[in-house]
């Protein structure tokens, strides 16, 4: 253990503490090391990694519900939209931007953005619904210039340059997982059908064949959502990787 | 895996009598209306919305909206094609024995047969029956004999149990199997599971039937015991011996004791139509009737129980005391067939007179 | 009657202050009526002095711009900006004007338990002290009111102040303005005796406690004895409660101390009070030490000259004053006492042996 | 009532004949006052620091209510801080204002169904929300223009959406999915399941416990590496505790926990001992006894006269539980919990809000909490007739003081002399570990995480360490040395924190702008690493959630000689400053056997001179394999306890330094463990779009699972009780080192002058949030 030992002045030292302690005030009140950075009038330019609003793309959503699932403040709530799919809304009075939700979208339908200097004046308002994700938000930007902080050697220095940031972020694709639902102990089956009322994409359907049921998957409509297989009270459904 | 294309499957469609109604409408009309409900929950387990509650009578109250008619609860209701057991049944052994490692009522075979299997390996969880403080019934998941230490869950409850409502919830997380303690219907129930459903079959490892006599509602066996001046609150033990119900109350010297027979006026319809005394189709029956005070007997039916047996033996976890009277059993075995046929007669009387 | 306004008028005439560079344009203005008079009156050196500067005109100056140079300086040595966006091309210069007008709008709250009318009262009286030694400071020739005793009258008025601090906490009647007055008066007598001794060491070698002669003085105090100086510094920022010496005031510890219970105008007075106890100690250190208004003289502003230096210098302690803030962590109550009674007390009485020495020996 | 205070201020402004001065007035002039409520206080302190100064618009941070003429509440207000929220704001004088930051504060956030929060928009009318968990200085600083705004008549929310229109042909109706939860019913609940490691050193400790405690206890069993469980009865465990205390050196308490186990009638009450004897020092004794909860008041021998490191924390259940330490020397009434609050909230008997998934109408789901009805916080009754009976005087600092974090200090003054200093802690105890039992495993790294958003990557570290502990998962090379390279970021970030709040109770507001501005360096480089300032909730478990790029870490090898650069001249102005040294020397001496007994951890306790880092003597993630010391001091003071961390940071930035260099000759990708992923391997490299799938089932095996780490304030202790069928944990206890540290201040600046208070406050770096839970 390397042990530190407290300093002890004497009057030579404590004089020239004081001078270090005036000299840097001094320096610092010339030539400041200044690193403020003037928001409303300039913005800081985030990365692009940055976690701030969300958009949404339905196209891409399978209405999985896993961002509704792994919210861990529960600000992502279903909600069915007039085609009868269920989409995201986001609570952004609970949303902690933990970005679990963009993370767990297996079709990639949610996108970040840049935005996140909002002020809402009523608290109702900060639910958005999946109708206003859509699009980027607008907000109110008195920025002229945007700021990147640079790191070098020496030390922290912002870096500013005219026109705006643009607060749009594409994320580069990424190979998705692809899966499909099969089952697995068509003996345990009980052909309840929830699987198929469960079911966004209509790959599962179920039929009248004689005195038999006829329960099909169609592997190329299913987009692998796994709701059926989180539903069904026998476990005879799995996910599996769909063979390409 | 999956190739491109279609994924297909087929479960034959299960009969139902009434032909223009939802299956849980058949099994309500033919089964639960008609009294011969033995409420022992099995099409509250295979329910795969989770819907049919253990009210009294069993029920579905919004089957309208929620039922997905797929003729799983008639399908697996024992009841529902009811062809009666009877008798002692097929067993390998029945022997008296004493478990020298738990005590509960009598000889607590039933608890050291399953703490056996589960030390085995056979099972990872046991259902029991447990109670709460009001002494309602309530399921309880045992894993480990250090559960047993709060004592709630060995000796007889007299009233319906829903452990049979647990049980997919079990085997579905059970990854070595489970273990099920039940009275006769229970043990039916269990049975017509197995029959009708690999999952069951392949994870339901150990079936312990109770000899059983009768089972009561809650609300009307505690409204008798009131009535008899039981208070729920300080009740710490019941038993039954030589035809007499005694309840031992905390802080009172002399039980209130009172004649068994009384109890029939609230027997539930669907007990007086069982005939079923030693859970026949169990892989091993235990019930305190056939051997010496202190000393359960145990029926053993099935080749898995008899490996639990063997276990116990080998471990000396249980003292035997030898075999275990078949004879003694014969008085209740008929006293339920008697009153099955009692019952039936008088109802299709009543039926003649209207 | 006339004759006492003709009497009058000639009196100021003749003891105008006199500004080469605004002659032409005065000289018209004293032509015409009652507007004449009334420059005459103002332009008056011991009206001047309490109107114009060092007094009001000055002060409200002061008071307006200096906490705005205090923030910006102390932004600037912490890396940081200091107000701006309410007029960013002047760096927010009007930033106090905002934040006293807010104050004069705000809400007085009185509360239950306070003391009340000395509540309202102490922060309204305490400007007695802070306005009545104006007079006697001189800013370069012009002085309000002459006085031989001038350090004196300035010394004993401000030494009033801990006074109404007391009065203050007191009558805000709360635990934490208790504990800030109690630290207040302890430093009080801890700065008090060494910062009278260095104002006397200076006496002493000027041999005069007429402010103006100390200023008109050719050497500054400062280069004839710097010992007082520092040890008149280090008192005045004990006295004015500045760091390291913010100890009564404690934000941290006491929530402001004996101030913790004022709002709205109340406080805005407390506020600018402070600011005008560090103007007066900044003005008396720049009579004693710095030669008051004496400078190389600016022709064409003629008696303004004097008052530009002494304006400059004042400035310039007051800065030292506010930059402390910026350097230095606070010191704990016992600490500051120790200071006081002991480093600055022998400080002072070394300063006065030197003031002694160079009397006798020059 | 509150209807016509929403406008009364704004009308105030607006009324005539003075209003544009009025108005202007008042837009440039708000100041906020001290009032930090929760953690978004560290991006207000960011908001009015050098990186974004909200004093350029003109908006001082103000620390008294009477003088402010705006509160910002700071994210959660639970019920014991709703009273001091609402008197403060009554304090302040008219026209006065409300900004709400941070998610907690609006709609929860991600403690909406805690049983200790309010929401303060019921409480005080509110101006304006910002959104943001923790919000960013930028929006912070949005929602005081949009005050600007409005006070100059122009009320709006900042941003305003376009509607898609979503209408399309109707498909059928769907059935809506069930709560992804899994909940054993009557789960097995035992913390002594042995997991199977062969630890040969552990049987030699269990033989000497034999010896040592013989009859007294039920069973020994070694459950894991470096963990002892004992089993004894209510009635043994305090011979247990004696003789371990005496016999075996054991002489800390790390963890007291309680169990409810309602389905088995019990609570199962376990302390979790440890050592710093050197051979001893990574062992966890876990000593538990199984209580029968009956229908009367239920109790337990209290063993904080023999550990007095198990004094507040036994107090603090009694909260929780109604379990009744006998003996232990707390006053009555709550400690860490409001008057208000529901009784016992952590019995499983006591149910939370269940989530919804499902949004059936546009309203937003949260459930009505109604706020409390009184607005004073009681003294601990006896109190005041006590301490006027002694001749002294009680100030009560906090917990809207400009010095007193978010606690209230209930001080015992003789003239200026600190006779006892009472905390009063709770205001900002948000639950966590209640929470905890309600949501999946995954779901809580970003609530644990909420312990200290200054030590981010430390909590989730710890949280995640657990996890991985139990699944006996190895995490890939890379991802240990990102994960170290975190760690060591976050314990700079939360030094230079605690440092820049110890240069502000100095009084020296400079040194906390040095510090602010070498924080913005290391949240900017947080940021680029994850996407977020404060919260990164960035370490999985099995590795991280995604690789970090070349240029990334380019970024990141500059910054230690950036950082040490710009702490040079802190050391000038503030460090190394007479009147600091002055100041802090010699104050809040804590001895090596006070230390300990008062259970101080980390720095601090190395600072009284006791050998104790995890990270050496336990190495985890990449530290076994750095080239590093253990920083340590003996006089214990104040000061050797600032300068041990300001050489620990030298340290990191070091560890930093090293950890760049062998993450750059190392292969990219591959940051997850594949035993983890199973099918879904192609995430190794970014856990995006896999990760609900891979984690949303992640069920532990059954037994408890207990980890120490090594967090910037000391010790973070970690227990997760896992019943091994749920997929949401039974029981997690987290102890963390401010909660610690916490008695440490108590017990140093007992005899101290009232001024020092801060002094020892300061040097022991103590975070509420991270405290209260």
């Amino acid at each position: 253990m390397k042990k530190i030992v407290a300093p002890d002045y004497g009057l030579g030292e404590t004089v020239k503490s004081h001078a270090a302690a005036i000299k840097v005030a001094i320096k610092e009140a010339i030539l400041p090391q200044t690193v403020t950075s003037h928001y409303p009038g300039e913005r800081r330019r985030m990365p692009d990694c940055f976690r701030g609003y969300l958009r949404f793309d339905p196209e891409m959503c399978i209405s999985c519900f896993q961002c509704s699932f792994i919210c861990p403040a529960n600000a992502i709530g279903m909600r069915e939209a007039p085609d009868n799919r269920y989409y995201p809304t986001i609570d952004y009075g609970k949303c902690i931007f933990c970005y679990f939700c963009l993370d767990s979208c297996p079709g990639g339908a949610l996108k970040p953005t840049k935005v996140h200097d909002v002020a809402y004046n009523d608290v109702d308002e900060m639910l958005t619904p999946t109708c206003d994700m859509i699009d980027m938000p607008e907000i109110i930007r008195e920025d002229e210039r945007y700021v990147e902080y640079k790191i070098d050697e020496h030390d922290l220095s912002l870096e500013r340059v005219k026109g705006l940031d643009d607060l749009a972020v594409e994320l580069p694709e990424l190979e998705k997982i692809s899966m499909v639902s099969v089952c697995v102990a068509p003996e345990n089956c009980l052909s309840c059908r929830v699987c198929e009322e469960v079911c966004e994409s209509g790959a599962i359907t179920s039929a009248l064949d004689g005195d038999e049921i006829r329960m099909t998957i169609d592997t190329t409509t299913c987009n692998g959502c796994g709701l059926c297989v989180k539903e069904c009270s026998m476990q005879v459904l799995r996910l599996v990787r769909r063979e390409i | 895996m999956a190739a491109a294309g279609k994924f297909e499957w087929k479960i034959a469609i299960v009969n139902k009598p009434l032909k223009d109604k939802t299956y849980f409408e058949n099994l309500k009309e033919t089964v639960i209306d008609t009294g011969i409900c033995s409420r022992c929950l099995t099409c509250a387990c295979i329910c795969p919305v989770d819907g049919i509650i253990a009210a009294k009578p069993v029920d579905f109250p919004d089957y309208k909206e929620r039922c997905t008619d797929c003729g799983a609860c008639v399908r697996v209701c024992p009841r529902f094609d009811y062809k009666p057991k009877y008798g002692m049944g097929e067993y390998l052994e029945f022997v008296a024995a004493k478990s020298n490692r738990f005590v509960g009522q009598d000889g607590a075979m039933v608890t050291e047969i399953m703490m056996s299997a589960i030390e085995m390996g056979m099972i990872d969880r046991a259902l029991f029956v447990g109670r709460n403080d009001e002494w309602m019934t309530e399921v309880f998941h045992v894993y480990d004999p250090s559960q047993l230490e709060m004592g709630t869950l060995t000796g007889t409850k007299y009233t319906f149990a829903t452990v049979l409502k647990d049980l997919k919830k079990a085997v579905l997380l059970s990854k070595k199997g489970v273990g099920i303690v039940g009275t006769p219907c229970i043990v039916s129930g269990v049975k017509k599971l197995q029959k009708e459903y690999p999952l069951f079959r392949e994870r339901v490892k150990l079936v312990v039937g109770l000899f059983c006599t009768e089972n009561f509602h809650y609300e009307e066996l505690a409204a008798f015991l009131s009535e008899k001046g039981v208070d729920h609150n300080r009740l710490i033990k019941t038993d039954i011996t030589k035809g007499k119900f005694i309840a031992t109350m905390e802080g009172e010297e002399e039980p209130v004791t009172f004649k068994v027979k009384e109890l029939e006026e609230i027997l539930p319809s669907g007990c007086s139509v069982c005939t079923d005394f030693t859970a026949v189709e169990a892989d091993v029956s235990v019930g305190s009737v056939g051997s010496k005070p202190g000393f359960s007997s145990v029926a053993v039916r099935e080749k898995n129980a008899a490996e639990v047996m063997d276990y116990i033996r080998e471990k000396g976890y249980a003292e035997f005391g030898g075999d275990a009277v078949e004879k003694q059993l014969e008085f209740l075995i008929n006293y339920k067939i008697g009153r099955f046929y009692v019952e039936t007669a008088e109802e299709e009387g009543r039926d003649k007179s209207l | 009657m006339m004759g006492t306004i003709e009497a009058l008028i000639n009196l100021m005439m003749a003891d105008q202050v006199a500004i080469p560079l605004l002659d032409p344009i005065l000289n018209i203005l004293y032509g015409i009526p009652l507007l004449g008079y009334l420059l005459a009156f103002i332009l008056w050196k011991p009206i001047f002095a309490g109107l114009v500067c060092p007094g009001f005109a000055t002060l409200g100056v002061i008071l307006m711009l200096f906490p705005w140079i205090e923030r910006k300086l102390v932004a600037r040595m912490q890396w940081r900006v200091g107000p701006r966006e309410i007029l960013p091309q002047f760096g927010g210069i009007i930033q106090l004007l905002a934040d006293s007008l807010r104050f004069l709008f705000q809400e007085v709250i009185v509360h239950r338990d306070a003391k009340q009318p000395y509540f309202v009262q102490f922060p309204v009286l305490s400007f007695i002290p802070a306005l009545l030694p104006l007079l006697f400071i001189p800013a370069g020739v012009i002085v309000a009111v002459k006085s031989a005793y001038g350090v004196q009258i300035i010394l004993a008025l401000v030494c009033l102040f801990p006074f109404f601090i007391l009065g203050l906490g007191w009558a805000s009647n709360s635990r934490f303005a208790y504990i800030g007055t109690v630290r207040e008066a302890f430093m009080y007598f801890a700065y008090e005796i060494p910062f009278i001794i260095a104002v006397l060491a200076m006496i002493v070698l000027y041999g005069t406690s007429d402010p103006v002669a100390i200023a008109g003085m050719s050497v500054p105090g400062i280069i004839l004895n710097p010992l007082a100086a520092l040890t008149f510094f280090i008192a005045a920022a004990m006295a004015t409660s500045r760091l390291p010496f913010e100890i009564a005031e404690a934000d941290q510890e006491l929530a402001a101390g004996p101030h913790v219970e004022y709002s709205g105008i109340l406080f805005g007075l407390i506020y600018v009070m402070c600011y005008e106890k560090m103007y007066i100690l900044s003005g008396l250190m720049t009579i004693l030490f710095l030669g008051g208004g004496s400078g190389p003289e600016i022709a064409i502003l003629g008696d303004l000259s004097g008052v530009v230096y002494f304006m400059i210098k004042t400035v310039i302690v007051m800065t030292l004053l506010a930059a402390l803030r910026g350097v230095y962590p606070r010191y704990r109550l016992d600490q500051g006492l120790k200071i006081g009674w002991s480093s600055m007390l022998i400080m002072g009485t070394l300063a006065l042996v030197i003031s002694l020495a160079e009397v006798l020996i020059l | 009532m509150m209807k016509e205070e929403e406008t009364r201020n704004i009308n105030i402004v607006n009324s005539e004949p003075l209003s544009p001065l009025k108005k202007w007035s008042a837009k440039w002039s708000l100041w906020p006052c001290h009032f930090v409520t929760s953690c978004c206080g560290v991006e207000l302190a960011h908001a009015y620091g050098c990186g974004y100064d909200g004093e350029r618009l003109g908006s001082l941070a103000m620390g008294i209510s009477r003088q402010a003429n705006t509160i910002i509440v700071e994210g959660t207000i639970t019920r014991k801080m709703a009273r001091p929220l609402r008197v403060v704001w009554e304090q302040m004088p008219d026209p006065k204002f409300v900004n709400v930051i941070g998610a907690c504060g609006e709609r929860g956030g991600i403690f909406w169904n805690s049983y200790h929060i309010t929401h303060p928009h019921r409480i005080v009318p509110v101006d304006f929300f910002v959104p943001g968990c923790p919000v960013t200085p930028e929006a912070l600083l949005r929602g005081i223009r949009a005050l600007q705004d409005k006070i100059e008549g122009d009320d709006r929310s900042t941003i305003s959406f376009r509607t898609v229109d979503l209408s399309g042909a109707g498909g059928k109706k769907n059935r809506v999915p069930e709560s992804p939860k899994i909940i054993a019913p009557t789960p097995l609940v035992k913390p002594d399941i042995p997991s199977g490691v062969r630890w040969e050193e552990g049987e030699q400790i269990v033989e000497m416990l034999k010896k040592v405690l013989g009859e007294l206890v039920i069973s020994i069993t070694v459950t894991d590496k470096d963990r002892i469980a004992i089993k004894t009865t209510p009635e043994n465990i305090r011979e247990v505790a004696a003789r371990l205390s005496a016999e075996m050196k054991i002489d800390h308490v790390k963890s007291v926990n309680v169990i409810d186990v309602p389905h088995e009638r019990k609570f199962i009450i376990e302390y979790t001992a440890g050592s710093y004897e050197k051979e001893l020092m990574p062992v966890l004794f876990t000593i538990f006894a199984d209580l029968r909860s009956g229908k009367d008041e239920i109790s337990f021998p209290s063993l904080a006269d023999i550990w007095m490191s198990a004094d507040y924390t036994e107090r603090e259940l009694q909260d929780f539980f109604g379990v009744k330490f006998e003996g232990n020397p707390g006053r009555e009434g709550n400690f860490l919990l409001a008057p208000d609050t529901p009784k016992f909230p952590l019995r499983r008997s006591f149910k939370l809000e269940e989530e919804r998934y499902v949004l059936e109408d546009d309203k937003p789901f949260a459930p009505v909490i109604d706020p409390p009805t009184e607005f004073d916080i009681p003294l601990p009754p006896g109190l005041e007739e006590e301490v006027g009976a002694a001749g002294e005087y009680l100030l009560l600092v906090g917990p809207h003081h400009t010095g007193s974090g978010h606690l209230r200090w209930i001080m015992r003054l003789k003239g200026d002399t600190l006779s006892e200093v009472i905390p009063d802690p709770g205001y900002v105890h948000r639950s966590m570990e209640k929470l905890a039992e309600n949501r999946l495993y995954i779901q809580n790294i970003p609530l644990f995480e909420r312990l200290c958003i200054v030590d981010p990557f430390n909590v989730n570290l710890g949280y995640v360490r657990t996890i991985e502990k139990a699944l006996k998962i190895d995490v890939p090379e890379r991802a240990t040395y990102i994960r170290t390279l975190m760690a060591e970021l976050s314990r700079i970030d939360a030094f230079t924190y605690d440092a820049g709040i110890f240069s502000l109770f100095m009084g020296h507001s400079t040194g906390f702008m040095y510090l602010w501005a070498i924080r913005e360096m290391l949240l900017e480089m947080i940021t680029a690493m994850t996407g977020s300032r404060c919260s990164p909730s960035f370490i999985i478990p099995g590795g991280i959630r995604r690789d970090i790029s070349d240029e990334v870490l380019n970024l990141v090898e500059k910054l230690p000689t950036a950082v040490q650069g710009r702490l040079r001249k802190f050391e000038d102005i503030f460090v190394n400053n007479p009147v600091l040294i002055s100041r802090v020397k010699g104050v809040g001496v804590l001895s090596r056997e006070d230390a300990i007994k008062a259970g101080i951890v980390g720095p601090f306790l190395r600072a009284s001179g006791v050998e104790y880092d995890i990270r050496k003597i336990e190495p985890y993630e990449a530290y076994g394999d750095l080239d590093w010391e253990v920083i340590g001091a003996d006089d214990g003071d104040c000061l050797v306890r600032f300068l041990v961390r300001l050489e620990e940071m030298q340290e990191s930035l070091n560890i930093v330094k090293q950890c760049v260099e062998k993450l750059k000759s190392m292969e990219r990708g591959g940051v997850m463990s594949e035993a983890i992923l199973g099918e879904y391997s192609e995430a190794k490299d970014d856990i995006r779009g896999s990760f609900y799938r891979v984690f949303g089932n992640l069920v532990l095996p059954r037994g408890e699972w207990s980890t120490v780490t090594e967090a910037a304030r000391g010790t973070l202790f970690f227990s997760i009780l896992s019943d091994g069928d749920s997929n949401v944990p039974y029981r997690v206890r987290t102890i963390s080192p401010s909660w610690y540290n916490l008695r440490g201040i108590i017990e140093a600046s007992r005899g101290e002058k009232m001024a020092d208070f801060w002094a020892v406050y300061g040097s022991f770096g103590y975070f509420p949030p991270e405290a209260d839970r």
